[in-house]
């Protein structure tokens, strides 16, 4: 290990090692002021994403091509620092609302988020894998974090067997890839491929069975299945924190295979990329109209989105249009985070200790009770619609620029159709925020009402100005290509 | 031992398969978790077969985390597992069905 | 026919008999042993391959460590016959049905390609060695090792978290 | 620029703009400070800006007599878009000079006799408020009638045409409360625009084809290059000219459009003379002696003119002949004498047609205002009899039959009805014996049919005319309210002595041999013939109008229809007398054709096709509920039954395959690991078929 | 004038101001809120003023320029780029009127969270004036859609019973359209590789073929905010539901957006694709006009039948703009107002009586001239200058549109404009079938009887409107004359785009 090296992983190592220091720090914190240890995390989580930022290197390898640090790695870290922070604002209140305020809680996010970043700059599908193991494993406990609420035990039960089954499938991927490509580094499959000593269906069937896996992680039909009932059950802020921090971290993982490694195979996984993003936005879009339950509409809203960034992988397939299609990819990501992670801070706000406070129904009257949160709703609800000046819109376009410049029209149409869909479901939100009559429980507590504040700020603040992030994210899109 | 590798994957992929049916037929999460065992399990077989074949030890590396994996998931859900049961007296994966439409 | 792919042969036949009884056994004490039977047939089989360390690691860890836990857990909850209602409609047909589907894409696949022979190549010194293990877990692998820590820690931390009591806990 | 150098450049023309302005003027002070100021206030400024605007109309005459080939003064640009080149320009030429005399005189003493109608009227009606009303609309009226006499181009003379139009709709309506049903006085207002705007229609479509063949709507560019291009552009101008036919049938009244003008005399009488007999319904008369250019360009066109016209005059006079209210008799006359002028301008007589359009102006005025007197004193009689209020139901102050005897009761009435009634029978000297005749003599020398037809109209014409004479004036009252009607003030009478004047004197503007109004329009209508004065056909018109008398004598002279007998004449005509009665249901059949028609098609339109259908079907129900449903198909959690007014098999549909698809979000685990599982099945054999085949 | 004090940023921002004052206020401060909108409005139009005046009437060109770099995406420079000419201005100025007007017309009908109707309002002002100043697709595309938020909001919070149907319906249609035209802006963008307006037409270049399929994307969004035959299902629900402002704006300004995306885009950007489809939009809008005349006859609901009055008007809006000669597109332009003006007015008529009595519904009234003879009479000036009576405004617009379109050549058939013309007919059928319901007949409900006429206030509201109304249909020529050299400019360009393509 060279100092290089280390430079590279020194956000994952500060992450990794405040979570060794959160566990003993914990022992000391007593009951009730639990707090001080999410704070530490929140710090050791700002102190790793100032590090990223400053970083911003040229793109490096590190451990032999088993870590590529390079823009694509650390936007996407950005991605998840800034979920993980968030999802400590929003938990800090909402642990001891629900009588579950424990310190492991952020350690555990601090251990998922060091596997999503070992994803994001994984060079190696052994990388992949153990990246996705350490944000998994974590993370089911998360979701049954609120035990011993049958709800939260469930979802993570569920995600449980469902993520451990799928990330067998990504293990049984990955030995196919080392079969047939003699190594599982990226450029090693590359180069195999290039001279020909590849075995191309042994190849095929290992990527399908990790695209099963990571179309699994991303939440993209019909490998969706288990999200509304995990994003359901789950603690709120965990759910915050997962529909937005697990989907980049999936995404990371699938387009760094599918782009890196595989672009020898992309006349096979092409369609089937255009298909599961084709599915992933109907079924997503459409399934959310019927929600009640704000959690489930949010959790169908999530796999819609999915579906959307899907369409950046077949567009990337076009080898001229690649870099477009991911730096699309990235802003999505983002742009998903601002504004989902806003949405799900309102949520936790009109949550209440039973588990109640998450019907559709429970937000009437929210305009006239609360104006601030229900324009920040109004907000988040208008930018995951894709409607101007919000983040979602850029985002969209963003996407759908380099999806039409790939030629494929019709998948961009079939993503404005279905955009169009989901825009019933989230204005209904809006509706019943402002038109029906009702009077909500509401809490206000300082971390969600400014993080809620910041995320709606950003939401608009980034949609009439994006120059800066766009500029990011494109130098972020073509770095994942190497030097 | 001389036998062809595809032999030997093919053998994985059959146990494989069993333990992909096994997680979906089995009601009880324990018998759920033994049938990820079981498809793992397989994973390292062919990865095992692959490194003999191509003289790669990265085969037999990676065995060993999948090892230090399945450890890991073992631990988490099996604690899981302890957990509902204590709350609902039940490990029927089917009962855990309150959350859904 | 040669002996090792007799041999082959015997343990395959083994390991399969070993999963399936796992899958149908009614009681789950049985299934768990049935798979500690597939996992030492398996073992047996990474010996044969010239994986030696693995072959113990497996023994230990997987039939050692992990079974007992799960024999344990299965123990303490007394739910050796979990699921005495009716099963779900269609999904085991559906299920088999697929699980065939799939063994036939793979089987037919991976039988399809092209052959690396074993026999052929002489085994290096060393190949499979404990040393050899440890050379490349502390050299190409030093990362991945590092995230293994990480990820033990984590389930570690998690396991406790989920299991532990906790009289202080009440909603406010 | 300054007035003085306008006056200078221009002479007197210069103050033509004022015959607009002034009405306007005199309207906009009504507006505001009528109320206030009280009724002799108002009528004095009304009847004033009127006759301010006679007073520049003979100023006008004044200039001509000087530059007979008159002036065009521009006051504004209006219009100006691409070719388009329209501007609010007054056009003083002996034409509009005469329509000008003829439109603010007339009007000068219908505004002094409506102060003493309309006082009454208000009050009889009941809502006092109304009279500065009333006078801002007929000081509206009068401007637009100027804009439509004095523009220079198609377009302006629309705004006048429309303005008429608006202003008259705005009199029929004047009462909006009253009528039959509370709401026939309305009805037949909206009924009065809109049959005219279907002759505005017909003016449109004219004006566009005009405009995109001579690239101009100014009359004099458009003349000129009509004659320049000649037979050249032939088939357009007839064209034309039959669109600009249907505007004149919109206006003038005639077939197949005249159906509004009679219920049009829901107005206020001094309505009904202005607007509907003297002024307004000869506008279409004006205008195709104004346009004569291209009616020239387009013998077709005049053919069909003369054919409306004498058809319409011949019509009109069977159904006047079998009508009992005293206003309707006059309606149908007037119509009947539109068509007349009609056929005259369409034979190419344009002289003839304007002579005998402001001869009827006079007399057909004085008839009106005289029948207004009678009503009037009427009303008062029955007032006195019943007492004060509007209670007393059924009694109509017009129904002829409810008159007789008035002769004695109203002297100056009497004479005055007596003698405008002889002017339109066509006894010589009056008016209209002179006018009547040039047409019969020009469609004596053109077209034998048409004379016999109008030679008809002119004896039902004379008999009707005696006949209502006869039923008001003679015999002995038929009911109480005619045995105490009493004369009316002077400053009714007045008026009405002076129209009698008129129409006894009219005759002399166009004198057999002088040809005043010949000569005069002469600067106008270059090519307009003169036919000679015809004394065999001045016999027979003579002949057969004292012959239609005599007739009328018989019938209703000698022996004076008592209370509630028959008409004489229903049993001599049997059923051709119910079916001139009931207007040969005209209006029953339009009503049928058109009008019910079109309420069930926009009926069927807006609630069938737009909302049913098309809102709420297809929107609502295709696109939302197939939304919906499918929706249901997917996630199974909603409630059925919340299907709201889905049919029932759709529900049914709906509910049996929702039910069907139930497990899809069933909350099994090992559900979901089904779909995961299948869809890598799939995906791999969609992989392994591409490399392999 | 590449300031951002430029006017046109004056114009086009300073609501936001009025909304931030408005924000800051107190939410019980009703009346002062009322007035820092109607204040702010009223500087906003202030300001258009000035424009105006700086406005050089003899340029057909783009003045008053801002443009500068906004946002870098790949190789596309998006740009801030915001300019005035001859087709926007009328359109600008009639939104800076129209806003304070509405405000003042809910001084007494909205008591309810007045604070955020205001605020709304505000912001609805700033997407209007952006969209018909915006020159850069992109930016326009964003004013565009953000011009749905707030009036989804007034109908939905404010509106009548219906409201959430409503204002959902209202949002999804006019989306539906909006996100095919960005499919095509993106695509045109990728071709091109500009979203400037004006650089995209002095380009031009696009084959026939996919001009047409952008042509039409393009138009899916326009047709439906028009809304032309037979897009305009959501048209009834919006209008009914809507409050009386929401209404004026609606009707007044919203719809002609889509118009003016026809003018401002379709026509300049893909004239060989115009020329084709001119009979085929011809025709629909012929549908519509004549349509719409038929289905406003037959409602009872009198505020439905102003609502499908603006199908009817606006299809002669439609039928003037692809004439594509200059009569047709002066009169369309001119049209936009004139509709802008007469039907806003009767919007806020239909709210003066609905304010009094609660409901619409002819069967209600009757007679109302003896009790308010000041709202008839005004009422009645509107509605002859809805039907186009000469002498007031409709008939100016109404009939230069007739008169281009019976000459047009794309068009290329007189039929359309003479069957258009019939709708001239069916317009006085149903308008004054209105006014006579309402207006005319017995007086013959009790709860009419005791009507109050318009207060000053209420005068006040539409003594502006009234004016222009005469205003434009006496004198048209300085309304004419700052729209000619842009629309002769735009008439050249198809021309001779049109005879290239031949």
């Amino acid at each position: 290990m060279t100092s290089s090296d280390f430079s590279a992983v020194l956000p994952l190592v500060i992450v990794a090692s405040s979570a060794c220091l959160l566990l003993i720090v914990d022992l000391y914190v007593p009951h009730g002021r639990k707090g001080i240890t999410g704070l530490l995390a929140a710090a050791g989580l700002a102190a790793a994403m100032a590090v990223t930022l400053v970083q911003s290197r040229q793109p490096q390898q590190a451990f032999g091509g088993m870590v590529l640090a390079d823009g694509f790695a650390a936007f996407l870290q950005c991605v998840f620092l800034i979920a993980g922070i968030v999802g400590i604002a929003l938990a800090y209140d909402y642990l001891r609302r629900m009588g579950i305020e424990r310190g492991e809680y952020y350690a555990l996010m601090m251990f998922v988020i060091v596997g999503m970043m070992l994803m994001a700059m994984a060079g190696d599908l052994i990388v992949v894998f153990l990246g996705l193991e350490t944000l998994s494993i974590p993370l089911y406990v998360l979701a049954g974090f609120a035990r011993p609420r049958p709800d939260s035990e469930e979802s993570a039960m569920k995600y449980f067997i469902l993520g451990a089954f799928a990330s067998s499938f990504e293990v049984y991927g990955i030995a196919l890839v080392f079969g047939a490509a003699h190594t599982t580094g990226f450029q090693g499959i590359v180069q195999a491929v290039q001279l020909g000593r590849v075995d191309h269906v042994l190849l095929l069937i290992g990527a399908a069975l990790i695209l099963v896996s990571l179309g699994f992680k991303v939440a993209a039909v019909p490998f969706h299945m288990w999200t509304p009932d995990v994003y359901q059950g789950a603690p709120s802020p965990v759910t915050a924190f997962m529909s937005v921090a697990v989907k980049a971290a999936g995404f990371a993982a699938l387009l760094r295979v599918f782009l890196v490694a595989f672009p020898g195979l992309a006349a096979e996984w092409m369609p089937a990329a255009m298909a599961l993003s084709a599915l992933t936005m109907i079924w997503g879009n459409i399934a959310a109209i019927a929600q009640s339950n704000i959690k489930r509409l949010l959790a169908y809203s999530s796999i819609a989105h999915a579906g959307y960034i899907l369409m950046a992988l077949p567009a990337a397939a076009v080898g001229r249009v690649a870099p477009e299609a991911v730096s699309g990819a990235l802003f999505y990501l983002l742009a998903y985070a601002v504004t989902n992670l806003g949405a799900w801070g309102v949520v936790v706000a009109l949550e209440s200790a039973e588990g109640k406070g998450l019907l559709l129904d429970d937000y009437a009257g929210l305009g006239a009770r609360r104006p601030g949160l229900a324009l920040a709703m109004a907000v988040f609800m208008f930018s995951l619609t894709g409607v101007p000046p919000t983040i979602g819109f850029i985002g969209k376009f963003y996407l759908f620029r380099a999806v039409l410049d790939a030629g494929l029209v019709w998948l961009a149409i079939l993503g404005v159709v279905t955009s169009l869909i989901s825009a019933y479901y989230y204005l209904r939100v809006v509706v019943v925020m402002y038109m029906k009559l009702g009077d909500p429980v509401v809490r206000s507590e300082g971390w969600l009402n400014l993080t809620v504040g910041l995320m709606a700020l950003g939401t608009f603040v980034f949609g009439l100005l994006p120059g800066p992030l766009l500029a990011l994210a494109g130098r972020a899109g073509f770095w994942v290509f190497g030097p | 031992m001389n036998v062809p590798t595809n032999y030997v994957v093919a053998l994985s992929a059959v146990l494989f398969t069993i333990g992909v049916v096994g997680v979906l037929i089995r009601r009880n999460a324990i018998l759920a978790f033994m049938s990820v065992e079981l498809m793992l399990n397989a994973a390292n077989l062919a990865f095992i077969a692959y490194a003999r074949a191509l003289q790669d030890m990265s085969g037999q590396v990676f065995v060993f985390f999948v090892i230090a994996v399945a450890a890991a998931e073992v631990a988490v859900g099996l604690a899981l597992i302890v957990a509902i049961f204590k709350t609902k007296h039940s490990i029927d994966v089917d009962e855990l069905s309150s959350l859904k439409g | 026919m040669t002996t090792d792919l007799a041999v082959f042969l015997f343990l395959a036949a083994i390991a399969i008999l070993a999963a399936i009884s796992m899958l149908f056994a009614r009681n789950s004490v049985y299934s768990a042993l049935f798979l500690v039977l597939n996992l030492a047939t398996v073992a047996v089989l990474y010996l044969l391959l010239n994986a030696a360390f693995i072959a113990m690691v497996q023994v230990t860890v997987y039939t050692g460590a992990i079974m007992v836990l799960f024999l344990f857990v299965i123990m303490l909850l007394g739910s050796q016959q979990a699921g005495t209602g009716p099963d779900l409609p269609w999904q085991m047909p559906v299920a088999i049905t697929l699980g065939l589907a799939l063994m036939a894409t793979l089987v037919y696949a991976l039988l399809g390609r092209p052959s690396l022979a074993l026999a052929s190549q002489a085994v290096l010194q060393g190949f499979g060695s404990p040393q050899a293990v440890g050379e490349l877990l502390f050299s190409r692998y030093l990362l991945p090792f590092e995230a293994t820590s990480v990820l033990l820690l984590a389930a570690m931390v998690g396991a406790i978290a989920l299991t532990r009591d906790e009289p202080e806990g009440k909603p406010r | 620029m300054l007035l003085r150098e306008v006056v200078q450049g221009w002479g007197l023309f210069a103050y033509a703009p004022l015959i607009v302005g002034l009405p306007i003027l005199g309207l906009l002070i009504n507006m505001v400070l009528g109320r206030r100021l009280g009724e002799r206030f108002t009528a004095i400024v009304a009847s004033g800006a009127v006759g301010l605007s006679f007073v520049v109309a003979c100023l006008q005459l004044a200039a001509l007599l000087g530059h007979p080939e008159g002036a065009r003064v521009p006051v504004a640009d209006w219009i100006t878009v691409g070719g388009l080149d329209v501007a609010w320009a007054i056009k003083v030429d002996t034409l509009s000079a005469t329509m000008m005399l003829m439109v603010t005189g007339v009007s000068t003493l219908i505004h002094i006799y409506a102060y003493g109608y309309m006082h009454e009227d208000v009050r009889l009606n009941g809502d006092p408020g109304r009279f500065t009303r009333f006078f801002v609309y007929f000081n509206l009226f009068v401007a637009a009638m100027m804009i439509l006499v004095s523009g220079d181009s198609f377009l302006t003379l629309f705004v006048g045409w429309e303005g008429v139009g608006l202003c008259s709709y705005l009199l029929i309506g004047f009462w909006f409360e009253k009528g039959k049903d509370g709401i026939g006085n309305a009805l037949a207002a909206k009924k009065a625009f809109i049959v005219n705007r279907i002759g505005d229609l017909g003016f449109l479509l004219a004006m566009f084809l005009t405009f995109w063949t001579f690239k101009s709507l100014q009359f004099d560019r458009v003349f000129e290059s009509a004659q320049a291009l000649g037979a050249a552009a032939g088939g357009t101008i007839t064209v034309i000219t039959l669109f600009l036919l249907v505007g004149a049938a919109g206006k003038s009244a005639q077939i197949p459009l005249y159906v509004w003008l009679p219920d049009a005399m829901a107005g206020p009488t001094p309505v009904s003379a202005l607007i509907h007999a003297a002024t307004m319904v000869t506008a279409g008369i004006y205008m195709i002696v104004r346009t004569h250019v291209l009616f020239q360009l387009a013998p077709i066109s005049s053919n069909i003119v003369v054919i409306i016209g004498a058809a319409t005059a011949f019509f009109a006079a069977t159904i006047a002949v079998a009508q009992f209210d005293i206003k309707k008799v006059l309606a149908y006359s007037t119509i009947s004498q539109l068509g007349f002028m009609i056929a005259a301008v369409g034979m190419g007589a344009y002289v003839a047609g304007m002579f005998h359009l402001v001869a009827h102006a006079f007399f057909k005025a004085l008839l009106f205002l005289g029948s207004g007197s009678v009503i009037q004193g009427i009303e008062h009689g029955h007032h006195a009899v019943a007492g004060h209020g509007e209670a007393s139901g059924h009694f109509d102050p017009q129904d002829m039959r409810n008159m007789g005897g008035l002769r004695g009761r109203m002297r100056v009435t009497f004479w005055v009805y007596l003698i405008g009634a002889l002017a339109l029978a066509g006894i010589p000297p009056l008016a209209g014996f002179f006018s009547k005749d040039e047409i019969l003599a020009s469609s004596a020398s053109t077209n034998i049919v048409v004379y016999v037809v109008l030679a008809a109209a002119a004896l039902m014409t004379a008999f009707y005319m005696g006949r209502q004479v006869l039923m008001v004036f003679f015999g002995s009252p038929r009911s109480e309210a005619a045995a105490h009607a009493h004369e009316n003030p002077p400053i009714m009478t007045v008026p009405l002595m002076v129209l009698a004047g008129l129409s006894i004197l009219g005759g002399a503007l166009n004198l057999p041999g002088v040809d005043t109004l010949g000569r005069w329009l002469e600067h106008v209508l270059e090519s307009a013939h003169a036919v000679p004065f015809n004394p065999l056909v001045a016999a027979l018109s003579t002949a057969i109008a004292l012959l239609a008398i005599g007739l009328a004598w018989l019938l209703y002279g000698r022996k004076p229809l008592l209370e509630n007998q028959p008409d004489p004449l229903a049993r001599d005509l049997g059923p051709a007398f119910v079916g001139m009665q009931h207007k040969w249901w005209v209006d029953e059949l339009y009503d049928f054709l058109v009008v019910r028609r079109y309420v069930w098609l926009a009926g069927f339109l807006a609630n069938t096709i737009d909302w049913s259908f098309w809102h709420n079907w297809f929107h609502d129900r295709v696109i939302a509920q197939s939304f919906r449903a499918g929706t249901r198909w997917m996630a199974e959690s909603f409630d059925l039954p919340v299907i709201d007014g889905a049919s029932a098999r759709l529900a049914e549909w709906t509910r049996s395959t929702a039910e069907g698809l139930r497990r899809l979000q069933t909350g099994r685990v090992r559900n979901y690991g089904i779909y995961i599982l299948a869809g890598l099945v799939v995906m791999m054999g969609y992989f392994l078929l591409r490399s392999l085949s | 004038m590449n300031s951002w004090f430029s006017i046109l940023n004056m114009v086009a921002f300073f609501p936001l101001v009025g909304i931030l004052v408005i924000l800051l206020l107190p939410r019980e401060r009703i009346s002062l809120i009322r007035w820092t909108a109607l204040i702010t409005s009223l500087i906003t139009f202030g300001l258009s003023l000035v424009m105006l005046a700086q406005f050089d009437r003899s340029n057909p060109d783009l003045q008053m320029v801002v443009r500068a770099p906004w946002i870098q995406v790949g190789t596309w420079t998006i740009e801030y780029h915001i300019g005035i000419d001859g087709l926007s201005i009328l359109l600008v100025l009639l939104t800076t009127l129209l806003t304070p007007i509405s405000i003042l017309s809910t001084w007494t009908a909205i008591e309810e969270r007045v604070k955020e109707f205001m605020a709304f309002f505000l912001l609805l002002e700033v997407g209007m004036v952006g969209v018909f100043l915006a020159q850069d697709l992109f930016l326009f595309y964003v004013f565009w859609e953000f011009t749905l938020v707030p009036m989804y909001f007034l109908i939905g919070i404010w509106g009548g019973p219906r409201r959430m149907y409503a204002a959902i319906k209202f949002f999804l249609y006019t989306m539906a359209g909006s996100i095919l035209m960005l499919l095509a802006i993106v695509w045109l963008a990728l071709q091109m590789g500009t979203f400037s307006v004006p650089d995209l037409i002095a380009r031009g270049g696009i084959p026939l073929n996919i001009q047409t399929w952008l042509f039409l994307a393009f138009a899916a969004a326009f047709a439906i905010k028009v809304p032309m035959w037979p897009l305009h299902s959501w048209l009834p629900d919006a209008h009914v539901e809507a409050p009386t402002a929401g209404s004026v704006i609606l009707a007044g300004v919203l719809l002609k957006m889509g118009t003016y995306g026809f003018l401002r885009f379709n026509i300049p950007l893909f004239p060989e694709a115009t020329v084709r489809f001119a009979p085929w939009i011809a025709g629909l809008a012929v549908i519509g006009i004549l349509y719409g005349a038929a289905v406003s006859y037959a409602q009872r609901d009198v505020k439905k039948l102003v609502a499908y009055s603006s199908v009817s008007h606006l299809g002669f809006v439609m039928l003037g703009l692809f004439a594509l000669n200059p009569q047709g597109i002066q009169g369309g332009l001119l049209q936009m107002i004139n509709h802008g003006l007469s039907t806003g007015a009767l919007f806020l008529a239909v709210g003066m009586i609905y304010e009094r009595r609660h409901t619409r519904e002819f069967d209600a009234f009757g007679g109302l001239w003896k009790v308010m003879p000041v709202y008839a009479a005004l009422t009645l000036i509107i509605t002859l200058s809805s039907m186009g009576l000469p002498g007031l405004n409709g008939f100016v617009g109404e009939f230069t549109i007739l008169l281009g379109a019976f000459g047009s050549q794309a068009i290329g058939s007189p039929w359309f404009a003479g069957l258009a013309a019939i709708g001239v007919i069916l317009a006085a059928v149903y308008l004054l079938y209105m006014f006579q319901r309402m207006f005319m007949g017995p007086l013959d409900k009790e709860e009419n009887k005791r009507l109050k006429d318009l207060g000053w206030r209420e005068v006040v509201t539409l003594a502006p409107l009234l004016i222009l109304i005469f205003w434009i249909g006496l004198y048209p020529a300085p309304f004419f004359n700052l729209i000619s050299p842009s629309v002769g400019k735009l008439v050249a360009a198809v021309q001779t785009a049109a005879l290239a393509a031949h």
